[in-house]
């Protein structure tokens, strides 16, 4: 724990007291300790979330929206409370234009289903890129081998970032109705350049969404400022529970599109014949919601508020030129893309190691980071590579830890060659 | 046992609860909404006979508890031969005094109203009172159906 | 309190062990025991479940399926446990043919979407009752407004069980390919004869759904024995966390229905031309999934277990009876529904009051009712009323708090008469 | 350092995973088959020649890790010239000793697998070890792809 606890308060950012939230970071791995750079997966979760959904379950539960009761008025105003400080994270124009979904999978879907096939025409297109994550690809294939609507890629550059002028060909014939980009890649690190994105796509008359699951965590986003129709994100990334993602999109836009799902929460009144849906957002929110998850991604939410993006993005960012500085120097190593704007993401091969082999002698030290394609196959493919292993940080992760991992990356090429 | 519901159901509201005056089609209207709380049934229809820029006189008919329907009948009383921009500014401060409790500007019109401001410590029930404002709005504006949820 | 712990021990069955295990219910609302009867809205959590969520959470949490690291290799393994958790409760053949969801509602939209569009034809019917949760009405209608697959309506009786006369009448030109109905009325009350319901689509060619989200708390359900082809039910109202529900299908089934949601984890390989599908159950399951969620509902299944259906239906048998005869005392009040086999849930209304404000005036005394039409608005409308308050029992709901529910609609009663 | 993992990267093994000697295809091959892992992107394809009952060749080319490439080596090894019942009998017992790291009547066969036992400890390199024994299956089956996860 020595190495652990070194160097860790930087100016501004106490990093210990932070890692002190996360109960999860002293736990011991075969007896050493955790080296947590799997975040970019799923990150860890501070005391307040927990104890949020602790609470909730505890002192404070019902079912919402249909109760007249203490406990359900109660939870419903909890529940309701997140749409609140969503629309405060993102800087969304209003309330009641966050839906709560289960995941950033799912607010895609939503989209895909109930904007592609019930707004979009045949003979329009899609527009994605080569760095998507499978989530904000599959279904737009879905769409498009449903309903006839093409799909068309852009094109990233060898450094790893969004080429815009390819970007800007696929759109000159006005046929695109959406882009839907990653503002931040899984794989890269790239941070997109959402505001000229969102720019080239409206000059086009396309709409433009942003697969925020990464962004929202390293970053201030702002949707007005980008000038984005479609945000989508998810909760166990930002320090947050599973189960549940948020889509926001402009009001009308979500007033135009059908409903996705069918259910309880959704209507406004039904008969056999015909049903009439409920108001933007509850239109798209059918059943019983992921209540205690919304619950807890408040509390995530304000956590991460507290600290602040600016210190959030400092830190990232001594962090992230650390990291490329020690593992460029580890001969044979290659490290995936070298964008311009990029966060605490890093893939890398190296010379004789297969991804798999190094993941697990690193996991045998302790060190948690993934291994495989990272669900963006088509982007290896691109890459040149079958596989790369990735080490992802977090709010709690620290200098020292990088250099565990350097370090032991080191030793692994030893043991390879 | 039920002292400290009193408050909300206070004589005012009882009496106008279980025995509306209002609870008719008035003669001759010429607009009329539905005004629906989907998630729990309750319904009301308001009718208005407009003369010029005024409400001559209004009536509803209703499916709801007696919250709702003291409400709908006060509404009727408090409309009757009002300017219709005095009408949307009553229905605003009808729904800020439901919700906070507090009576801003409090006139003679409000006053009568005022015993509906108990409906703000039971958060669930702000809508029995707005619903029939809702449907009265939606019925001035020319539109068929409303809903409070 | 002491009402409320008088005659808590039934043979065999220690109902103030059970309320131990329930931190919420020794909460005080506006300085009275909370009495909470609103249970099939959703149920409480015991401690076991709030337990095994923290432990995720502070001791073994990371993404599922994709990490080649101790803490993602734990974590699968508690969140696949809870297949196995699933598969043994409703005795499915097969873990594989379970699949999560978020909620019933998702799993009912899952069918819909997947077998409705993907392999029901225009010019085929769905079959739901006349006393269907809005979860099990909506997504038809959206399949029969988007493909032209006829809706049909089984009538129930005045004593709102299923007739099975009309049931057949619907079946008999065999163009129906699905019978989708509720196991157990979510407002009468009423269990559905399953085992009945599905010989006789069987009979007609037709493929049965049962809406377990009643049942599955009341009863020892067996999708063998009962025969059926799709079972849905969801956590929350089984003691477990929200954001988590269940599809069991028939592997054919399953194997034969195309995916409904596109994205990670649900793929086989991906390019950009074509993607193929991941086995079944991941086929079903895009995205991250609700681990934690998983987790949680794996606690809460083992809990029911630990005490028996047997116990359990024994208990809310009882209680039946005694709320059965307590309301039915109250003069002016009708309880809504006469099922032969019924569980434990009662709707009724009173004369000459609301059933919002007997909810209101209950909730002053610390009871927690349901009022409305119980997201089954035309159930409503075929009983002809136009709301009704609801009472519904847990496995932590004793006789004594039936009686305060009756002594107080007494006084209701006073009070609006 | 990483004394506790040489358990599963021993010397056969990492002989085997780098140096494998069945990498090719064999000439006259008469089935083929992919594996995939599509959860990492490993991948092996594996070429059979056969003769009459039995395979008489096999070989593979992979991209994929150690353990990956060192499986798929010694199955060619130890299929070589064997009946396809027993070669199904075989995979069955790898699958097996590779989840429990115990070898259960352990021929001769067998013991020159055995070092891949090792992956027992490593539950989510389990497949690694498998992937090359589906694609076997999957091309004497007639069968073009196959998958492990
Ligand atoms: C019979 C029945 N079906 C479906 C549902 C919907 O469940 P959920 O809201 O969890 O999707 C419920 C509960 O609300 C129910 O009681
Ligand atoms: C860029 C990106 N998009 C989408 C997703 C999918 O998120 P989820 O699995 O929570 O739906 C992820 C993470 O897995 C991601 O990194």
């Amino acid at each position: 724990m020595n190495m652990m606890t070194k160097n860790l308060v930087e100016s501004g950012f106490d990093v210990q007291r932070i890692r002190d939230d996360f109960p999860i970071l002293s736990q011991q791995i075969r007896g050493k300790p955790l080296v947590f750079l799997d975040s970019a997966a799923s990150a860890q979760k501070p005391r307040p979330v927990i104890d949020a959904m602790v609470n909730a379950m505890e002192t404070q539960y019902a079912n919402v929206h249909r109760g007249l009761h203490w406990m359900s008025e109660r939870t419903t105003d909890a529940y309701e409370g997140t749409r609140d400080a969503v629309a405060r994270l993102i800087n969304a124009p209003s309330r009641d234009e966050i839906v709560f979904t289960k995941n950033t999978t799912e607010a895609i879907n939503l989209v895909a289903y109930s904007y592609g096939r019930g707004i979009m025409r045949p003979g329009q297109a899609v527009v994605i890129s080569e760095m998507e994550h499978h989530a904000n690809l599959v279904p737009w294939q879905m769409l498009r081998d449903a309903c006839g609507i093409e799909l068309r890629v852009a094109p990233v550059t060898d450094a790893g970032e969004l080429d815009m002028v390819g970007l800007e060909a696929l759109l000159v014939d006005r046929k695109v109705g959406l882009v839907a980009i990653t503002h931040m890649s899984n794989v890269l690190g790239t941070v997109v350049p959402a505001v000229r994105v969102a720019a080239l796509a409206h000059e086009y008359g396309a709409k433009v969404l942003f697969d925020g699951s990464q962004a929202v965590v390293h970053r201030a986003v702002d949707v007005q400022a980008i000038d984005a129709d479609f945000y989508v994100f998810t909760g166990h990334k930002l320090y947050g529970p599973t189960g549940i993602g948020v889509l926001w999109a402009r009001r009308e836009l979500l007033e135009a599109m059908p409903p996705f799902m069918g259910g309880g929460d959704m209507i406004g009144t039904v008969t056999f014949e015909r049903s009439t849906w409920a108001e933007v957002p509850h239109k798209f929110e059918a059943g019983t919601p992921a209540i205690i998850e919304a619950i807890g991604l408040k509390a995530a939410i304000e956590y991460v508020e507290a600290i602040g993006f600016d210190a959030i993005t400092a830190h990232e960012g001594r962090l992230t030129d650390h990291a490329l500085a020690r593992l460029s120097a580890i001969p044979g190593l290659r490290v995936l893309g070298a964008a311009q704007d990029r966060g605490g993401v890093f893939s890398f091969t190296m010379q004789g190691a297969h991804a798999h082999d190094i993941a697990t002698l690193l996991d045998r030290q302790g060190i948690a980071v993934r291994a495989g394609n990272h669900c963006a196959e088509p982007l290896s493919r691109r890459l040149g590579v079958d596989s790369s292993a990735r080490a992802s940080t977090g709010i709690y992760t620290t200098e020292a830890e990088i250099d565990v991992l350097a370090d032991t990356l080191l030793r692994v090429r030893e043991f390879f060659t | 046992m039920f002292d400290d519901v009193r408050d909300l159901y206070s004589s005012e509201i009882r009496d106008h609860g279980r025995s509306p005056t209002h609870a008719k089609r008035p003669a001759g209207f010429d607009a009329a909404a539905k005004g629906d709380n989907p998630m729990c049934g309750d319904r009301v229809q308001v009718f208005v006979r407009r003369d010029g820029g005024r409400v001559a006189e209004a009536g509803f008919e209703a499916r709801g508890c007696e919250i709702t329907i003291a409400s709908a009948d006060l509404m009727c009383e408090a409309v009757s031969n009002q300017p219709i921009d005095r009408i949307r500014a009553l229905s605003d401060q009808v729904a800020a005094m439901a919700r906070t409790g507090h009576c801003d500007a409090c006139d003679a019109a409000l006053r009568r109203l005022h015993p509906l401001s108990a409906v703000h410590e039971y958060p669930s029930r702000v809508k029995c009172v707005t619903l029939p404002w809702h449907a009265l709005l939606a019925a001035l504006d020319g539109e068929k159906e409303s809903t409070s949820e």
